[in-house]
């Protein structure tokens, strides 16, 4: 009893573990394929949700032994309801955790500006009832169009610089509103109906 | 019904604490423990136990998961290393009595990082994973290279998305290089301020001239920096414990509200001099009567105080996954999430280590920033640095709160299985977990204002200390 | 309130279309582009096609997703550019009866998940979107697809969605994770400790055990999951045993959400008898709010007036009623909190309301 | 906790010991398979102390200890011991259940 004290093996003796290098599953090592494994990764996941605005005092941050670091600990001034930074921004119910994604957005899904347009990367489904029906009413217009001889582009039920100058043109000789696309006032001067 | 194992503290008063391997708590009394023990427990028993989350009909069932996750999220999984320690310098242009260990006098030469380390450092923060970081620079008193500090600052700004910087400094000799630096955003201070000015005179500057430097530029940083930027620990010899009221006093006179109470650490000889086998006791005595010193200013305060390392405690009890402070940890993973980089660009896994090593009592080095790591002896501790089947901790309510601190066991015992019982680890932790149970169950109004300010919840409500009669 | 339809001059569209409105210029075939802007009405070309907006001088429209029934005068304002507040409502059916149901369920379901997908491709960086029901996992299947296309297709949009826990398998563990459980916050009700309690509000027998198996499915996938209880007379005083359960047994939650009922409704016809004044009674709001807050699981009060919240627990209490569906009373006028405060339900009254409360 | 027989003899426990403390410990028939064990924990954390196993299993400890302390540790010793044998197949069960093996 008096050398070595552990009669009762350790964690890794005690056959919990296979062998020293798999000795700390706990240091970051995790295997994928069990289920309950997800309760070690998720823990590790716990900081993705904060309070907006409000981030833990504790959060990731460590002090280390010998200096605490920054800030005040934990005690801090009783929360004055009125202070901006205080204070939940406004947001719904549904939104009052924001999460923050700890990666960083693939560049390519998020082109310049805040809405432009992403690519897919799976083909979502289409709705052809719609772009048939586009298509056609297209196709009638620049029949019309070219019958009426404001257009002499290629009838291919699409809107283009050539078709936009000759419904501009159409409108201005027929006293409607010019805009360069088909309005109900357009189909009905060129008797479609398309609705 | 299934039961979780339970382990069972008697407490000075005669109840019983029970604590389950995630941290479940109740107290209880004798007859329950004779019940548990040879297996008869009544169908109150058993209903109460399942109410707080005790018990399981089979594994894999809702309540055993449930207990799973509890017991996981105890466990410190540490992450990407996103925190650092730099020692780019040990001289410093102070002598404190009880620090002969970490620090050299400003003229020696050969103690600073030269331009070789420097590089290195930066070439390997640069190499790390993490988009956020924080370091802090020690020493020595670090501010002596602020050419060092600037430079590792500038890089880490350009490098990691959030940053943030403490300078560990003495407060003293700043110019306004010294000043511009520590008035960044992303940049904050941390100081000592032991007790009061006269304790501080006597254990830290000596002359009344150098206190009265210290003092004012102490209140210099919290007017221009403000209070949340800076922090300052108090020191103390146990052999000469200042009244905790004063060292209250003088810290709120700052503005300074969290007090991380820190006995002198003395190393090698001074240690075997100083800190005599009651030393643990007198500590333990003291940091009881400085929390109920705080219990009392709390209840007319408006605004309070912590003692910081307490509050840690007391919410490890309460919460699972607070594993904010590296010295309570379990597993007490060292050399991944954090590391120290010493003046000469060695790695250590901690500070103590590093002191550990300084005076040559084992080498607790993991490599060097030039030539990489090498981490066998920390593998080593690694291994061991689990309390939950220990054979001692196993038996103990309050392992689910505790940690293991195998530097501190090898520093002062040359080993790391020592009974737990006789190390200074489990005696001050013992004693600080007592305390937070104490305050936990205690029916006194100060108490529970107190404990519910540093609980963080917004008002005291029994329903924290479970109680099966 | 602000209307969340648009009306819209006649568009010859022969399904459900959705399309982006822009005011400078397009980036993608489903943008609209304003050609022409007068008093209240927009012109915007779409694939050469005029689409005219009637909406308020005042509104911002750019950015907006927009969905265009046909033979409807009027378009569904998915996504408000500008607003927080944008959910899909993914169908009108339940398999629950709650006694204070906000928008009581219908047979009927008209299914939209491909326009609700562009409309995902559409919205604008780190969009968080809302999907709410009904109860959109009665079409689990299409659910999953549908994040899981959304997921590749926008790696920075998030999604909240509001479900009753009725339908999670173990088995879906690796399509959460496949979609991303730090992306998804499930909201889901749990409404008291005792499963009677609980299935007595929802009008469903056996809904409270299997709430209990669909949450220890999603704890197992590591999924986040924001637990909501409304509180009511049925279960207030039952609110400190159900957090000390979910101190227990389901710490993994993200949030506890505490909400006041909504006066719409089955909510409007069951208030009397539900309707829990908690201006005039917090106790046992308090006792369960301390319990989780001393665990450590975050507790907030969604829909409460700071007004009717003791004052140490309104920093729990953010604005959460939605914008547009978002009033404040004549005594609000001279209130110094108003700025900081979601105020009330469009249709709460006040006479059968909260007596306790006056401006802070 | 029961104790049968107390009293106090000389020497007879330990080598020039002194006088000694002891007391008679009743073991329930559940705990005998735990005796070992405990009696060896016991040994540990009781340096000063000795255990005759008898039966009746007797708690001895050099005069001046406290043997109502000595016993009512030893009785928890067993209770723990017990307790650890009882749960150890759970306890494995939730490592493996959190660590995926």
């Amino acid at each position: 009893m008096k050398t070595r004290i552990f009669a009762i093996p350790s964690l890794l003796a005690a056959g919990f573990f296979p062998g020293k290098a798999d000795a700390m599953p706990l240091a970051g090592v995790v295997e994928k394929k069990s289920l309950s494994v997800s309760i070690f990764e998720r823990l590790k996941l716990e900081h993705v949700y904060t309070l907006a605005g409000h981030r833990s005092h504790s959060s990731h941050r460590s002090h280390s032994s010998h200096r605490s670091s920054s800030g005040t600990g934990y005690v801090y001034r009783t929360p004055k309801y009125y202070e901006p930074q205080q204070v939940l921004p406004v947001l719904p119910k549904t939104r009052t955790y924001q999460a923050q994604p700890d990666y960083t957005p693939d560049s390519s899904a998020t082109a310049s500006g805040d809405l432009s347009a992403v690519p897919l990367k799976q083909e979502l489904k289409v709705l052809p009832g719609n772009s048939d029906k586009f298509k056609q009413i297209v196709i009638q217009v620049q029949n019309a169009l070219s019958l009426y001889g404001y257009y002499d582009g290629v009838i291919d039920g699409k809107i283009g610089p050539q078709s936009k100058v000759a419904l501009a043109k159409m409108q201005e000789d027929y006293g409607l509103k010019v805009t360069g696309t088909i309005t109900p006032e357009v189909l009905n001067a060129l008797s479609i109906r398309a609705y | 019904m299934n039961v979780f194992p339970l382990k069972f503290r008697q407490w000075d008063d005669g109840t019983f604490l029970f604590a389950d391997d995630a941290g479940g708590f109740f107290r209880s009394d004798e007859t329950f423990l004779t019940r548990y023990a040879k297996d008869m427990l009544t169908d109150d028993d058993f209903s109460f136990l399942e109410e707080n989350g005790h018990v399981y009909r089979q594994v894999a069932d809702y309540s055993f998961n449930a207990f799973m996750y509890r017991w996981a999220k105890r466990l410190y999984a540490p992450g990407d290393l996103d925190y650092v320690i730099f020692v780019p310098t040990l001289r410093c242009n102070l002598s404190c009595g009880y620090c002969q260990v970490s620090r050299v006098n400003e003229n020696t030469p050969g103690f600073d990082w030269d331009e070789t380390t420097l590089q290195a450092t930066l070439k390997f923060l640069d190499s790390l994973k993490t988009t956020r970081m924080k370091v802090e620079f020690q020493g020595g008193e670090p501010l002596l290279r602020i050419d060092l500090l600037e430079r590792v600052r500038e890089f880490c700004r350009e490098r990691f998305d959030e940053v943030e910087f403490v300078v560990c400094t003495n407060l003293h000799q700043l110019g306004t290089r010294e000043w511009a630096f520590l008035s960044a955003n992303d940049t904050y201070v941390s100081t000592s301020l032991d007790a009061n000015a006269s304790v501080h005179q006597r254990q830290r500057t000596i002359t009344a001239e150098r206190t009265a430097e210290f003092f004012g530029n102490l209140r210099r940083a919290i007017d221009i920096l403000g209070p949340s930027k800076v922090s300052a620990l108090p020191t103390l010899d146990v052999r000469n414990l200042p009244d905790p009221r004063s060292v209250i006093e003088s810290f709120t006179s700052f503005e300074m509200r969290s007090i991380y109470l820190r006995p002198v650490n003395y190393q090698g000889f001074a240690r075997k001099q100083f800190q005599a086998l009651d030393s643990a006791v007198r500590w333990n005595a003291y940091h009881a009567e400085f929390i109920d010193a705080m219990i009392d200013y709390n209840w007319t305060a408006n605004e309070p105080v912590e003692e910081y390392y307490f509050v840690h405690c007391l919410r490890r009890v309460l919460r699972s996954g607070h594993n904010g402070h590296t010295d309570l940890r379990n597993p007490n993973v060292l050399g991944q999430s954090y590391l120290v980089i010493d003046h000469d660009g060695v790695f250590y896994p901690t500070d103590e280590a590093r002191m550990v090593t300084r005076i040559g009592r084992i080498d607790l080095s993991m490599g060097n920033v030039r030539t990489g790591f090498s981490s066998v002896t920390v593998d080593a501790l690694n291994a061991e640095a689990t309390n939950n089947l220990h054979p001692d901790c196993v038996h103990c309510s309050y392992q689910p709160f505790c940690g293991v601190d195998l530097i501190d066991d090898l520093s002062r015992y040359g080993r790391i299985d020592m009974p737990k019982h006789d190390t200074d680890f489990c005696r001050r932790h013992t004693h600080l977990f007592d305390k937070v149970f104490e305050l936990i169950y205690s029916e006194d109004p100060k108490v529970r204002k107190s404990v519910a300010i540093w609980a963080g919840m917004p008002e005291y409500d029994p329903a924290i200390a479970k109680v099966h009669a | 309130m602000i209307d969340l339809r648009l009306k819209i001059e006649p568009f010859p569209a022969v399904e459900p279309f959705v399309l982006r409105l822009r005011y400078d210029a397009a980036s993608s075939e489903d943008d609209a582009i304003l050609v022409d802007r007068e008093a209240g009405r927009f012109e915007f070309d779409y694939n050469g096609f005029s689409l005219v907006v009637h909406a308020p001088d005042g509104m911002d429209l750019d950015g907006d997703v927009i969905m265009v029934l046909p033979g409807q005068g009027s378009a569904h304002r998915l996504v408000r550019a500008a607003s927080p507040h944008n959910t899909f409502l993914v169908t009108e059916q339940c398999d629950q009866l709650c006694v204070m149901c906000s928008q009581p369920p219908k047979k009927h379901h008209a299914d939209l998940f491909p326009q609700f997908l562009k409309a995902v491709e559409l919205a604008p960086d780190r969009a968080y979107i809302g999907l709410s029901g009904g109860e959109p996992m009665l079409h689990r299947e299409k659910m999953f697809s549908f994040l899981e296309v959304a997921a590749a297709a926008r790696p920075d949009v998030r999604f909240h969605i509001l479900t009753n826990g009725q339908h999670f398998e173990e088995a879906d563990a690796g399509r959460l994770r496949g979609i991303g459980v730090e992306r998804v916050l499930w909201g889901i009700p749990l409404y008291a400790r005792s499963p009677e309690i609980h299935d007595e509000i929802v009008g469903k027998p056996g809904a409270f055990e299997r709430l209990q198996c669909s949450l220890s499915n999603l704890m197992l996938a590591g999924a986040s999951v924001e637990l909501r209880t409304v509180v009511m007379r049925q279960n207030f005083s039952e609110l400190p045993a159900l957090a000390n359960y979910i101190c227990n047994r389901l710490p993994f939650i993200s949030v506890w959400a505490l909400m006041q009922m909504e006066r719409i409704g089955y909510g409007r016809m069951n208030w009397a008898s539900s309707f829990m004044d908690t201006s005039s009674d917090f106790s046992a709001l308090k006792s369960a709010i301390n319990t989780v807050c001393a665990r450590g699981i975050e507790a907030a009060l969604y829909n409460f007036p700071l007004c009717s919240v003791p004052q140490p627990y309104r920093h729990l209490a953010p604005s959460t009623i939605s914008d547009w569906k978002r009033k404040y009373l004549g005594s609000c006028e001279g209130c110094g909190s108003r700025d900081a405060c979601g105020g009330f339900f469009e249709w709460y009254k006040h006479d059968e309301g909260f007596r306790g409360i006056s401006p802070l | 906790m029961n104790t049968d027989a107390e009293g106090a003899a000389a020497g007879d426990a330990g080598e020039g010991a002194g006088t000694l403390l002891f007391r008679e410990v009743h073991v329930d028939d559940g705990f005998l398979p735990y005796l070992e064990v405990a009696i060896a924990r016991f040994a540990y954390l009781y340096p000063g102390s000795s255990v005759e196993r008898g039966p009746p299993l007797s708690i001895a400890v050099s005069e001046g200890g406290d043997i109502d302390a000595a016993v009512r540790d030893f009785n928890f010793v067993l209770y723990r011991q017990k307790i650890y044998a009882d749960t150890f197949a759970v306890r494995e069960a939730i490592v493996r259940g959190v660590m995926g093996r």
